[in-house]
């Protein structure tokens, strides 16, 4: 069954079409991969699903509602989280408070009683506290749980981010280069902690340019390139496309990475 | 380093201590003047006339056989920040009693305290409210802004014009006084037929002398403010080519006003007190010797154009170690009783007779109109136009 | 016709010293990101000193150049001793930064030169030109030539100097600019004592008509600020844009609307500005890049 | 780059709730012994007013500090306050105490109006809006003179309480001591709950915030709420304490001063917005003695504790001592 539905996407920076009518149809419990070149529009893409970019044309349906257009957070209440290339991590909070953010919304407690603290924040403050440890661990970072974010390793934060993300308790999650600056070792852990998620019924929406990871892990590969679709399929069949062989490695390819913009 | 200016700040706070301490046998009088902010123009001249007239008096011997010491504080204008000072100078610096409060917002301010205190209090501020209703310790000197309402009212009607435009600063003094006129325009058979007003630090008026310029009925004007205000005023006044009589308030009573406002000032005229006209008085005025010698005082030691402003603060002084002198003690009960008692102090400001109804003692005669004519103030005799 | 002339002239004169001091904002906040809160008072330098230095017998225009010449080397002081010496800051702890050196300015001013109003005669004398029914100061247009003249030279020396295009260049991205092997620094010492020049050059210009005293930068810092955020911060046509309209809105205002309101008509319409267009009215919408 | 970010949390802020409490109760005990040593009312006036004007910085503070958003027409709100006991018992007949409780939700009915808008602008566009707002309020209060007294101001009436009159220095020290704590108490307990997370999680990355689900928009406006109802009720006790209040009190140096406060103090420090009011309500005390220089010393004190313990008094000396110990 199709969880998040792309029709048709566009947007223009500029007079550059970073993203060009894009189409991606998703199906639920999968891990789907959407792989380019440099400049292909994948994290733009993934910036019009999360709603931080309204799409200039097309439609963004997540199980058939349209929620093209919408804030972030609206989305997020609708199952939809993410994580980011470039850390967007909360420093000046340890590493279990970064997830207990993750589960503000299904937080209850409202201002007065926190400005009082009655007893329903402690209660309230220890099922959060719980429920981002269960998320911590999903990721292995249980140790780090009280150290102040800033002290974290990059490929903790990595992870940081997606125990974040997790403690939504998204439906779909989108990992923008999870594997970016990760050695071989953490990759590897990485490979297994998607899987995992995914193999819990979370959809798994990755942008990566690690291809031994994207190979190993997806169950479906979209590919970009220019903003436009240039394939998708399998691994098997992503890989033996002339197409994007020629995007990757041909002469062709390379001048319009870089000239793309994204 | 961390400890290094740990250390310098503890030895100033502890500096700071030492000479709030410092207790003597002297009498302290106490002054707050808004010697920086807004109204600096204000407080400037008053410390420095009382610093001046403290160490002359000294310098003879003192009152009642101590000597003064003066204790100024400037609250930059801010009325919380002098009743914080007014506190100090009852708690910590015990004086005996108090000369200042540059502006009416400060006087009114810190009122209470000198009234709990018992301490006679001389204020240096315009407003009617000071005195009326009639506050036990509380006095002041200046003329009150109704008072130079009045009088330029009286000469308007002297001179047969009685529809009149204001424009006036929205800060303190403009303002107060121009709720003032607004008040005794009709009892003087005035009317006010155009209001405008601008901002402190505006820069500007021509829009607003513009509009009064275009108002059909507009015999004459009348600006209510202080410090640059009335300069730039008078300048766009004058470059509109506005033909009627202009009238300025006594809140531009200082050299200072001609020297920026230019050959734009020439005709302008406004009440002030003697003390500007101090070289044109009549010999036989009661007033001359007076104004004349605090003229010259002030002129020596500060360099600067002398104001009435300065002027009110010797007045303020001069009463208070007047009465002391005729109390015969520091008693602030019997200074205050003696201050109540004031009768034909010649001042800077006028001839002052104080009784219990009445904490200012100045009457109409106080003021001068005076009028700008080639640079310099001539004074406009009551009966002519 | 004769009173919006009149308007007009009034606003566009207090507005060029408006743009004035925003472009100084502009200079300062390009090169170094901070606020520089002590803008006003170089605008009161360059008044102050010309008028002390005036009044110990330096002819005026040696006093004035001298002024503009004291103001810069005030500006590149409080660059070199406060901002460089605060290098890492946050944003916030620069703008007190500068706020505290705003406080000593005046302090300073009060004490060495005095607490008076002071002024300068205007330079082509005070007879007012008539123009259809409006009078208007020859400094008035003493005042707008300058901001053209200032605005030109400055437009000139960023588009046809290599110095100019340092600045540019360190305004677009300063890791970049010290990786091309720019001085980065010596740049933004120089953007502060640019900005001082310019605002001590307003601050003469303005003296014949506004007069002047220790405390005049201020409100003009307060209102430069406003001016410079409804153009766009960061960009000099939006600083000149914006004093001008800011000028333009009193003036207006306290001519037909009313003169008690005028300031909170002019805050007003910023406030409507920025919440139709929050980067200003020319600046861009920035992409926020995740 | 990252470790350094991390040196310059306030320790205060990673401390559990208990401890966060304690810090408070060795203030209240502060509090309460230091009028021992005070050898006259002016030294309750002075502690009165560092603990009014630190009630208005800690409000400030959850705003700049945990929310990152700054406000430059604070005083504005503290000037609601201050008319509303001023004007309610002069002018309707209301009750002090009602007034004050007036004030206190007019402050938070317009901090909610015009807060949507506002806290849509980012950064000096903020700025310059806080900044238009508060000048709007101060013009208001000097133009509307038959309500405030103009530029002037107005007296205001003494509270009355139950039928028991509050006056005195002394009386003033304790209300506005008391208030204190527990407007810091009730500041602490935010830090550790739902909402505080949120607000921490949206200064350091607003769009990381909202991915998670946190409603941006509407817990910058809660936060900018409550601290217009601290302004509010700092503003309704200095004029009350003071029995006099002028349009000053609302003015754009009094919001810079607010702002002083909180950042020299230390931004997200609640023991630092004290330290920064107690700084700038008895500076301008101690430095009388330098007369006409000391606008100057001011100046430079201001830039010296910004250039030298440039994360604000508390938290840098808590970060030097805390590196001493290791």
């Amino acid at each position: 069954m199709t969880i998040l539905a792309i029709e048709r996407l566009s947007i223009a920076f500029g007079g550059v079409r970073a993203v060009d009518n894009v189409s991606v149809s998703i199906d639920e419990g999968l891990v789907f991969s959407i792989i380019g070149p440099n400049g292909a529009g994948k994290t733009t893409l993934f910036n019009l699903i999360s709603g931080l970019y309204v799409p200039q044309d097309g439609r963004v349906r997540m199980r058939g509602e349209d929620v093209t257009g919408l804030p972030p957070e609206q989305l997020a209440r609708r199952g939809l989280s993410r994580t980011f290339q470039n850390l967007q991590i909360f420093f000046r909070m340890t590493a279990l408070e970064n997830v207990m953010v993750g589960c503000h919304r299904h937080e209850t407690v409202g201002i007065f009683p926190s400005l009082l603290h009655l007893p329903a924040v402690g209660r309230q403050n220890a099922r959060t506290r719980a429920a981002a440890a269960g998320a911590l661990d999903r990721v292995d970072l249980s140790a780090a749980a009280d150290k102040p974010a800033g002290n974290l390793s990059f490929g903790d934060l990595k992870r940081l981010e997606i125990a974040r993300a997790l403690a939504t308790e998204p439906k779909v999650l989108l990992l923008d280069e999870p594997a970016a600056g990760c050695n071989a070792v953490e990759t590897g852990e990485l490979a297994g902690i998607v899987r995992g998620i995914a193999d819990d019924g979370i959809t798994v929406v990755l942008v990566e340019h690690d291809m031994r990871l994207v190979m190993r892990i997806s169950d479906r590969i979209h590919v970009l390139a220019n903003g436009r679709t240039l394939a998708e399929g399998t691994a098997a069949q992503v890989r033996a496309d002339p197409a994007v062989i020629e995007a990757y490695l041909g002469v062709h390819g390379s001048q319009e990475a870089a000239r793309a913009v994204g | 380093m961390m400890q290094k200016y740990m250390k310098i700040a503890a030895a100033s706070i502890f500096a700071a201590c030492l000479a709030v301490g410092s207790a003597s046998a002297q009498v302290k009088i106490g002054a707050i003047l808004s010697v920086t902010g807004p109204a600096s123009f204000l407080g400037d001249p008053e410390k420095k006339t009382l610093e001046m007239y403290v160490a002359d008096i000294n310098a003879k011997g003192g009152v009642n056989g101590k000597k003064l010491e003066l204790v100024v504080y400037d609250d930059g204008g801010k009325p919380n920040e002098a009743l914080t000072f007014a506190k100090r100078l009852v708690d910590e610096d015990k004086i005996t009693a108090m000369v200042g409060g540059s502006t009416t917002g400060v006087t009114l301010a810190i009122i209470p305290i000198f009234e709990e205190a018992q301490i006679p209090f001389i204020s240096l501020a315009g407003a009617i409210q000071i005195i009326q209703p009639v506050r036990k310790w509380v006095f002041k000197t200046p003329h009150t802004d109704t008072m130079a309402c009045e009088k330029i009212f009286a000469d308007l009607k002297r001179r047969n014009l009685t529809k009149v435009a204001l424009i006036s600063g929205t800060a303190a003094f403009g303002k107060s006084m121009r709720d003032q006129c607004v008040a005794v325009a009709p009892k003087a058979g005035i009317t006010v037929v155009h209001e405008e007003s601008y901002g402190p630090g505006d820069t500007d008026m021509t829009p607003q002398l513009t509009n009064i310029k275009g108002k059909a009925g507009v015999q004459a004007v009348i600006n209510t403010d202080f410090g640059q205000g009335p300069a730039i005023v008078t300048r766009n006044y004058q470059q509109l080519g506005i033909k009627l009589p202009f009238y300025q308030s006594h809140g531009v009573a200082s050299k200072q006003y001609i020297n920026l406002a230019g050959p734009a000032a020439e005709g302008v005229r406004l009440p002030a007190a003697a003390l500007l006209v101090a070289d044109k008085l009549s010999a036989n005025d009661k007033q001359k010797p007076v104004v004349e010698a605090y003229k010259k005082t002030y002129e020596q030691k500060s360099g600067q154009p002398v104001s009435t402003f300065g002027g009110h603060a010797y007045d303020g002084l001069m009463i208070l170690v007047e009465a002391a002198k005729r109390a015969g003690s520091w008693d602030k009960a019997k200074v205050r009783d003696e201050i109540e008692k004031t009768k034909g102090f010649v001042g800077t400001g006028g001839i002052v007779n104080m009784s219990p109804t009445d904490h200012l003692g100045l009457d109409l005669t106080a003021f001068r109109m005076l009028e700008i004519k080639k640079g310099d103030w001539t004074l406009v005799s009551d009966s002519g136009s | 016709m004769a009173e919006f002339v009149q308007f007009l002239f009034s606003g566009l004169t207090v507005g060029a010293v408006y743009a004035l001091v925003a472009l100084g904002f502009t200079l300062i906040y390009n090169a170094s990101d901070v606020i520089n809160f002590a803008q006003g008072e170089f605008v009161m330098l360059g008044g102050m000193t010309t008028v002390f230095l005036g009044l110990a017998g330096i002819p005026l225009p040696l006093a004035a150049l001298l002024a503009v010449i004291f103001a810069m080397a005030v500006g590149l002081a409080l660059h070199r001793f406060a901002i460089e010496t605060a290098r890492g800051a946050n944003a916030v702890s620069l703008i007190m930064i500068t706020i505290g050196a705003s406080i000593f300015l005046r302090g300073a001013a009060q004490v060495f030169f005095d607490k008076q109003f002071h002024t300068l005669p205007a330079f082509f004398g005070s007879e007012p030109i008539r123009f259809v029914g409006a009078a208007i100061l020859p400094q008035s247009l003493v005042v707008l030539a300058g901001a053209v003249v200032i605005v030109v030279l400055l437009w000139t020396f960023i588009d046809r100097t290599l110095l100019g295009k340092a600045v540019i260049a360190t305004a677009v991205n300063r890791l970049a600019a010290r990786l091309v092997g720019i001085d980065t620094r010596r740049i933004v010492g120089f953007s502060f004592a640019i900005s001082a020049a310019i605002g001590a050059v307003a601050g003469i210009l303005i003296t014949p008509i506004t007069l002047t005293n220790y405390d005049v930068g201020t409100l003009l810092a307060l209102k430069g600020f406003a001016a410079a955020m409804l153009g766009g911060m960061g960009i000099a046509a939006g600083a000149v844009i914006g004093g001008l309209v800011l000028g333009l809105l009193e003036a207006f205002a306290a001519g037909y609307l009313s003169s008690q309101y005028k300031d909170a008509v002019a805050f007003l319409v910023i406030l409507t500005v920025l919440f139709v267009m929050p980067q200003g009215l020319l600046g861009r919408a920035k992409v926020e890049r995740v | 780059m990252l470790r350094h970010t991390a040196d310059r949390i306030p320790a205060v802020l990673r401390r559990p709730f208990v401890q966060r409490l304690s810090a408070i109760a060795v203030i209240a005990v502060i509090a309460i012994v230091i009028p021992a040593f005070f050898p006259s009312t002016y030294y309750y006036r002075v502690a009165a007013l560092v603990f009014v004007f630190a009630i208005a910085a800690i409000g400030l503070n959850l705003l700049m500090g945990f929310a990152g958003q700054v406000s430059l027409g604070h005083a504005g709100f503290m000037g609601i306050g201050a008319y509303a006991v001023a004007i309610g018992p002069t002018h309707f007949n209301i009750p002090s105490w009602l007034s004050f409780l007036i004030g206190a939700a007019l402050s938070a009915f317009v901090a909610f109006i015009v807060g949507r808008p506002i806290l849509r602008l980012k950064g000096h566009y903020l700025a310059v809006a806080t900044l238009g707002f508060g000048l709007l309020l101060a013009i208001v209060f000097v133009n509307e003179a038959r309500l405030t007294g103009g530029p002037d101001g107005m007296l205001v009436p003494r509270p009355v309480l139950f039928g028991w009159s509050v006056r005195g220095t002394e009386t003033w020290y304790w209300i506005a001591a008391i208030s204190f704590v527990f407007g810091a108490a009730l500041a602490a307990n935010l830090i550790d709950s739902p909402t505080g997370r949120a607000l921490r999680a949206i200064h350091d990355s607003e769009v990381a915030a909202r991915v998670l689900g946190v409603d941006v928009a509407k817990q910058k406006l809660v936060i900018f709420i409550i601290s217009a109802v601290y302004a509010s009720v700092a503003g309704s006790y200095l004029a009350a304490f003071n029995g006099h209040i002028t349009p000053d009190v609302s003015g754009f140096l009094r919001s810079i001063e607010l702002v002083a406060m909180v950042v020299l103090g230390g931004i997200g420090s609640i023991a630092g917005s004290l330290v920064g009011a107690a700084l700038l309500v008895m500076l301008p005390q101690v430095l009388t003695f330098l007369h006409d220089y000391e606008q100057m010393v001011l100046g430079l004190v201001v830039m010296g504790v910004m250039i030298f313990l440039r994360a604000g008094i508390v938290p840098s000396i808590a970060a030097a001592l805390s590196r001493r110990r290791a």
